[in-house]
């Protein structure tokens, strides 16, 4: 029971992620809101892992290199975001300008 | 990896080899001079006979190559005229623009000519017809004068349609026989008229059926003339030989073919330029070849495009011949012309009599009549032909490398329908020297000289090369204007729109303007997951 | 009583998701974030996954979070206009549905959890998630750090020309007497031994080369910021060696085992020897922490800059 | 075959490391992975007659993770390995400075993705071979560090992260109902209710990451802006990565889940990408936006696999015609994309600009890289005797023999398409004018011809490759999926 709330839970994350990096255009929240994606799908996985009472540690093992790749993509991300912002002094992409 | 006679693979494969050889740094500037040797071992193997299956299973999907008897002599007689062009070549194209691009598209081109009478299987046909009809381009915009450019246009549009015309079809005859082999995808032809339809249309155009043949009285005087020549004597039989291969018996092919004779012959009376009488005349003929199609006669249309091929090479070449002679090498050079001529023109005893004698046997009565009068008209455009080149000046003494193929073609259109009169059509020896064999081929000569005289007294008034196309081209370009306002009205918001593409691409750019923005995108994203997702679920 | 409180972790995740998504500045957004992870590395000892719980708040919460705050310090205070809200709003919804019904809609847990902790002492590490890592789905966790090395190679693409060669990140000017210098003294010798405890533990315990990894990475940090030592320069060898030595010892080890399969019958790519397993196992993942550490350092720094 | 798979799998990422190490050295190094990997694939390809599988560590799957090599396979990772040794051996970048210090071990790092990719067979090691795809993919095209690729880079990595997390969680789903992601493991499993919706996460996050219409607005951007050579790797080959993964995913693992509304959609996305992609490409003014609008238009095609495969077409001479043809395509694309770009690239170069009225009178300046340009074009219209005459034919023959002959319509028409927006760059090229470019090496302008040619080759020596893929072809390529 206390595992599907937290399953539930996960995939209400990815909602919320999923809505933030559609509706955000400033570039920095998008990569907030792909990391909140990403811990959200974390948590459904986990969960589903551990519904069988012991926990399930390929699972662990995944989450583990999931959140070092979702690490390297926001390092990568950020920094293309200044980069960007130092050549064009904007924040967003440029078809989301107003 | 190669089962049978490795002759006539040898054949394509040689001028391919060449061609590359051509384009190699130390051969360029020197590249026309390599084209006499293209032709070399198709020399060899038309002179051995084609004969046998030759199947090399790693090439395309499987490649058979075998000639049927009509496939045979027309790959002999292809053989012969790129031979003599390109010994003509050598002196004619000594100073062209670009000698190697020249000499390997000209390579190129003969392969796939050579190839469509050899191949036995779809992909190899398709192949080699593909090769011959969209690599003759380069020779037909070979000058680059914008008159050039213009006929390539046109000659590569119709290119195109025939070539999708030809892979629908062979392909819907590929699916309904269940095989590759061409033989059987003809038998299942019969069964699939829109296939059949497809590739007449595919075919039609390679032979200047009316109202496709508009590209071939523009390509001829555009091309450098030893190009015109193998473009009128050998290319165009292409398509003879997809009738021949794989268009069942189709009666309304006849008056279709005799139409287009006619039209033909009476086109090229509005024409002034010798080579684009040449075109039409050229149509006029292959009319009659695909008349005799129509009748389901084979043989005849062969040997009929076997003759016309070098006799209208000799023609072809005999044009530049005729400009670089001058007092008594001009004479030497027009009597070549008329002695062509008078062959195409069916005089008696020559060997364009023959060819006709020896068709009319399978028409019914009525089109074979049509036939007999078709040597007036022939006579007439030819006739026509001879005075507007006698007009054009002409200079020096011609090189004997000019003179001699122009001459060879020549003799041979008269001699080698004689040759292989016995063998090819059954009929007796001295059939064609029967005195009503020569009345119906004398009178419609002298009916035809009779009106030239009174042509060429009032000449008809001149219409453009290609006819109708001028009025096709007309209409297009108001379409495209027309597309054009109507599609800036709609959309205010596009800056500086490019007149391509036309209403679509203003579409296009709108809609393109839409998905960079990655809300939109996104969220389709999302969405599509779901609707996949609820498609598997059904 | 356990239910009302994960009902409560859940409400405070959601909650912090949703300021972190909506708040109305971006720093303020990074903070919330910041918070959420922290709230999602409770969740993951909630479910016993203390490996997760430590990657999460070390990487997830912690590095993340300093990556966000240092990016923004450099932006200007803009205003922010994000886009209609209906349609991502729908496919939020949707997907969360969507995701909602099929974790009810799961069969019985189908996971692999007997299976590995047989397996596990036979690859070298009681920990059934280091075995995971380090031997079962060794090939993922390879091909992680490349991902860590790739990232860090486009994140150095991006300096200037003109600043190509410097050391990562912006030039620092600290007063030796300041507060950062302080931390700086004293926090460094603690991080190297908690980051060291936590990759040898990872053998036998949670821990292991990624979470020991941030620790050293942020000391790393921490030192550079205080200006208490100078970071190498891009373009060092030293540098690079240190980089790319995990990778590096990860892949010859499992090319040894390649080459050996030639004629051992045991051996395969990839595969450690069953007798050295746990050495190597834990030779492997001191390599890789420090290779990690510095990698994850150099990321969070940034591409070399000449210029504030 | 114990020591090939590893060579093919870690030697790019070693080379990638030294490349790290010994940036002056990065031409070098990449021309010894070209050598090395080149003979290993021949020894492959030489010796497969039946699929090879590899556990590695000896782990067996479930628990450890396989590599598994069968025809499609080693096709693909014969395509890499072709346009990776042309790319690197056109590519001009030398010395220390930043450029040749990114772009020698990031296109390694490429390299080792794509092979790693084309080697596995589970799930999440697929999920993590597409980040490191993605993420060498994105820094090659902000390369240039100019304003555009920038923003283009931008976009492209918010696209590609998006299809990653939708991937992520189909994966995710996929263990969580089955725990499993070993793909030869899947087809045996109980149907879950939920594989539909995992399945559809992946597929849509691999459409995304393949660029298919309407997912494609990243990839004109990013691929022009990148330097020629990242670009003819960008087109050439990453989209065919995910497309790969679609391919095992659909004919390995879920063979079974298809629907007639799904395979329909496919076919209609791909032929909507093929009209698209070709009116865009119409559009342009400048070279390289031309070529990646085909790119999104030849992606297109890929995409008919779906509804071709099965049906009447499995009744026809050649066996599977429409999975074949669609891999044929995949190849003779990616050769012939990476001849382009390598070709836009040499005249970018001579010329400043790569706006298509700068080419005009090319055909003098650079005759090779023209020849090569056109023999490419033949390739991407679709004429024979090319490979993607060759698949066009084997596409166009499936759709009648499955009597739905309106699949043709989108390889036909994009034929034409192709055509028309090839003709241009042609037509410039051979104007009757003094070029304005400077002259460029005739050893650069080999490198493409040599691809070019490739793609014209796997059109008239089609055999061998068709022999290669039937080893180990999925059951679902002649049956259908569904």
């Amino acid at each position: 029971m206390n595992v599907t709330v937290l399953g539930l839970c996960g995939a209400l994350l990815v909602g919320i992620g999923v809505f933030a990096f559609l509706w955000q255009r400033h570039l920095l929240r998008r990569v907030l809101a792909f990391n909140v994606i990403g811990s959200g799908i974390f948590l459904y996985l986990g969960a589903a892992g551990a519904r069988g009472g012991a926990a399930d540690p390929v699972p662990h093992a995944l989450i583990i290199t999931g959140i070092v790749v979702a690490l390297s993509a926001s390092a990568l991300a950020v920094a293309l975001v200044l980069a960007h912002l130092h050549a064009s002094s904007a924040t967003r992409l440029p078809e989301d300008e107003p | 990896m190669i089962e049978g006679p490795i002759l006539p693979l040898l054949s394509l494969v040689w001028p391919l080899l060449l061609g590359v050889v051509a384009s190699l740094p130390p051969m360029q500037a020197r590249a026309i001079s390599l084209l006499p040797l293209a032709p070399l071992p198709a020399l060899a193997a038309a002179w051995a006979g084609v004969r046998g299956e030759t199947v090399v299973p790693d090439l395309l999907l499987g490649a058979v190559l075998s000639a049927g008897a009509e496939g045979a002599l027309l790959f002999g007689m292809t053989a012969v005229l790129w031979f003599a062009a390109g010994i003509y070549a050598l002196v004619y194209l000594r100073d062209t623009r670009r000698p190697a691009v020249f000499a390997g598209f000209w390579c190129l081109t003969f392969a796939g000519n050579l190839g469509v009478f050899v191949a036995a299987d779809v992909a190899t046909f398709y192949v080699s017809f593909a090769a011959v009809s969209l690599a003759a381009y380069a020779l037909v915009v070979a000058d680059g004068t914008d008159e050039a450019l213009r006929a390539g246009r046109i000659y590569l549009v119709l290119a195109v349609l025939g070539e999708a015309c030809l892979l629908l079809g062979l392909i819907l005859g590929a699916g309904a026989a269940g095989s590759l082999s061409l033989p059987e995808v003809r038998a299942a032809l019969v069964g699939e008229p829109v296939a059949a339809v497809l590739l007449i249309v595919a075919f039609g155009v390679k032979v200047g059926l009316v109202p496709l043949h508009v590209w071939l009285p523009l390509a001829h005087p555009a091309a450098p003339t030893p190009a015109s020549a193998v473009l009128s004597g050998a290319i165009v039989k292409a398509g003879v030989i997809g009738f021949i291969l794989l268009v069942p018996e189709v009666p309304w092919l006849v008056p279709a073919g005799l139409a287009t004779a006619f039209l033909g012959a009476v086109l090229g009376l509005t024409q002034r330029h010798p080579k684009a009488i040449l075109g039409y005349s050229t149509v006029s003929q292959m009319g009659l070849i695909v008349a005799l199609l129509g009748a389901g006669d084979a043989g005849p249309a062969a040997y009929h495009a076997m003759h016309h091929g070098l006799a209208k090479g000799a023609l072809f070449l005999s044009v530049g011949l005729v400009a670089a002679a001058a007092g008594r090498w001009r004479w030497l050079a027009l009597g070549t012309v008329a002695l062509a001529a008078m062959s195409v023109a069916g005089v008696p005893l020559t060997g364009g009599a023959l060819a006709k004698a020896a068709g009319k046997g399978a028409l019914e009565p009525w089109a074979a009549t049509a036939v007999t009068v078709s040597g007036a008209t022939t006579t007439l455009i030819l006739g026509w032909f001879l005075l507007c080149l006698a007009r054009q000046p002409g200079k020096g003494r011609p090189s004997l490398l000019l003179t001699v193929p122009t001459l060879a073609l020549a003799l041979a259109a008269i001699v080698v329908p004689w040759w292989l009169w016995q063998g090819w059509t059954g009929l007796p020896a001295d059939y064609p020297l029967h005195a009503d064999t020569v009345w119906s081929s004398a009178w419609p000569v002298g009916l035809g000289l009779a009106v030239l005289a009174l042509v060429a007294l009032r000449p008809v008034s001149h219409v453009p090369a290609g006819d109708i196309v001028i009025w096709v081209e007309r209409t297009v370009r108001d379409l495209r204007h027309w597309f054009l306002r109507t599609a800036l009205e709609r959309s205010g918001k596009v800056r500086a729109p490019r007149p391509r593409a036309g209403r679509a691409g203003v579409v296009a750019e709108v809609a393109e303007r839409r998905l960079l923005r990655w809300g939109w995108s996104g969220t389709a994203m999302v969405l599509a997951a779901l609707a996949i997702a609820g498609t598997l679920l059904g | 009583m356990t239910l009302a409180f994960d009902l409560v972790l859940c409400a405070m995740i959601v909650g912090a998701a949703i300021c972190a998504a909506v708040a109305g500045t971006i720093f303020a957004a990074a903070v919330f974030f910041i918070v959420y992870g922290i709230f999602v590395s409770l969740a993951w000892l909630r479910l016993d996954a203390f490996d997760v719980a430590l990657a999460e708040a070390a990487m997830g919460a912690g590095l993340t979070g300093i990556l966000l705050l240092r990016a923004l310090g450099r932006m200007p205070a803009s205003e922010d206009r994000p886009g209609p809200a209906l349609a991502p709003a729908l496919a939020g919804a949707g997907l969360a549905l969507a995701l909602g019904w099929a974790f009810l809609a799961l069969p019985e847990s189908a996971g692999l959890g007997p299976v590995v902790r047989n397996a596990a002492p036979g690859a070298g590490a009681e920990n059934p998630v280091t075995a995971v890592l380090l031997a079962f789905r060794a090939w993922d966790t390879l091909l992680e750090t490349i991902v860590l090395l790739a990232a860090l190679l486009g994140v150095w693409a991006l300096s200037r020309d003109e600043a190509w060669g410097l050391p990562p990140g912006l030039p620092q000017r600290v007063r030796p007497d300041g507060v950062l210098a302080g931390f700086g003294r004293i926090l460094p010798p603690i991080g190297a031994v908690v980051g060291v405890y936590l990759v040898w533990a990872g053998t036998s315990r949670p821990g292991g080369a990624f979470q020991g990894g941030t620790v050293l990475a942020a000391v790393a940090l921490l030192v550079s910021m205080a200006g208490l030592a100078q970071a190498p320069r891009v373009t060092s060898g030293a540098l690079r060696l240190v980089l790319v030595a995990g990778p590096l010892v990860f892949l010859g080890m499992a090319f040894i085992g390649a080459v050996l399969s030639l004629w051992q019958p045991g051996a395969a790519f990839l595969a450690l020897p069953e007798a050295h397993a746990k050495s190597l196992i834990l030779g492997i993942e001191l390599m890789l922490t420090l290779s990690i550490a510095v990698t994850l350092a150099a990321l969070v720094a940034g591409p070399p800059e000449d210029r504030a | 075959m114990s020591l090939i798979l590893p060579l093919l799998a870690a030697v790019p990422l070693l080379g990638a490391i030294a490349a790290v190490l010994a940036p002056r050295a990065g031409k070098g190094i990449g021309l010894g992975v070209a050598i090395v990997l080149l003979a290993a694939l021949a020894v492959l390809v030489g010796g497969l007659n039946t699929p090879v599988v590899l556990p590695l560590g000896g782990w067996e799957p479930p628990l450890g993770i396989a590599l598994r090599v069968d025809g499609l396979a080693a096709a693909f990772l014969g395509l890499a390995a072709v346009v990776m040794t042309g790319v690197l051996i056109a590519a001009p970048y030398r010395g220390a400075g930043r450029e040749a210090a990114a772009f020698w071990p990031l296109a390694l790092l490429l390299w080792g993705a794509l092979n790693a990719i084309f080697l596995s067979r589970d799930l999440f090691n697929l999920y993590v071979g597409l980040e490191l795809l993605t993420l060498a993919a994105v820094a090659l095209a902000a390369l240039s560090g100019s304003a555009g690729a920038l923003a283009a880079a931008i976009r492209y990595m918010v696209f590609a992260l998006m299809g990653s997390l939708l991937f992520l969680l189909g994966v995710a789903l996929t263990y969580a109902a089955h725990g499993a992601l070993d793909l030869a493991a899947l087809p045996g499993r109980n149907p879950q209710p939920t594989d539909a919706l995992a399945a559809g996460l992946m597929t849509a996050g691999l459409l995304v990451k393949t660029a298919l219409f309407p997912f494609h607005a990243w990839l004109a951007p990013a691929h022009s802006g990148a330097p020629a050579p990242a670009s003819a790797m960008l087109s050439a080959l990453v989209p065919k990565a995910s497309f790969y993964i679609l391919l095992r995913l659909w004919f390995e693992a879920l063979p079974d889940l298809g629907r007639p509304g799904f395979l329909w959609l496919m076919g209609a996305l791909g032929t909507a990408a093929i009209l698209y992609g070709g009116v865009m490409a119409l559009r342009q003014a400048r070279l390289k936006l031309v070529i990646a609008y085909s790119t999104v238009a030849q992606i297109g095609y890929l995409f008919l696999v779906f509804p071709l495969a099965g049906g009447g077409g499995a009744a026809q001479p050649w066996a599977a015609g429409a999975w074949t043809g669609v891999v044929f395509h995949a190849l003779a694309h990616g050769l012939a994309k990476a001849a382009m770009f390598l070709c836009a690239g040499l005249w970018l170069a001579a010329a400043g600009n790569d706006r298509i009225e700068a080419l005009r009178g090319a055909a003098r300046a650079t005759p090779m890289a023209v020849f090569a340009f056109a023999l490419a074009a033949i390739s991407l219209m679709g004429l024979p005797p090319s490979g993607g005459f060759t698949a066009k034919y084997l596409m166009v023959t499936s759709a009648f023999a499955a009597g739905a002959p309106y699949w043709a319509l989108g390889p036909l028409l994009g034929g034409l398409l192709a055509a028309a927006y090839l003709y241009r760059p042609i037509a410039a090229a051979f104007a009757p004018v003094e070029p304005e470019l400077r002259p460029v090496p005739r050893g650069q302008q080999a490198v493409p011809l040599a691809l070019a040619l490739g793609a014209i080759v796997l059109g008239l020596a089609s055999a061998p490759p068709f022999d290669l893929l039937q080893i180990g072809r999925p059951e679902a390529a002649a049956r259908g999926v569904e």
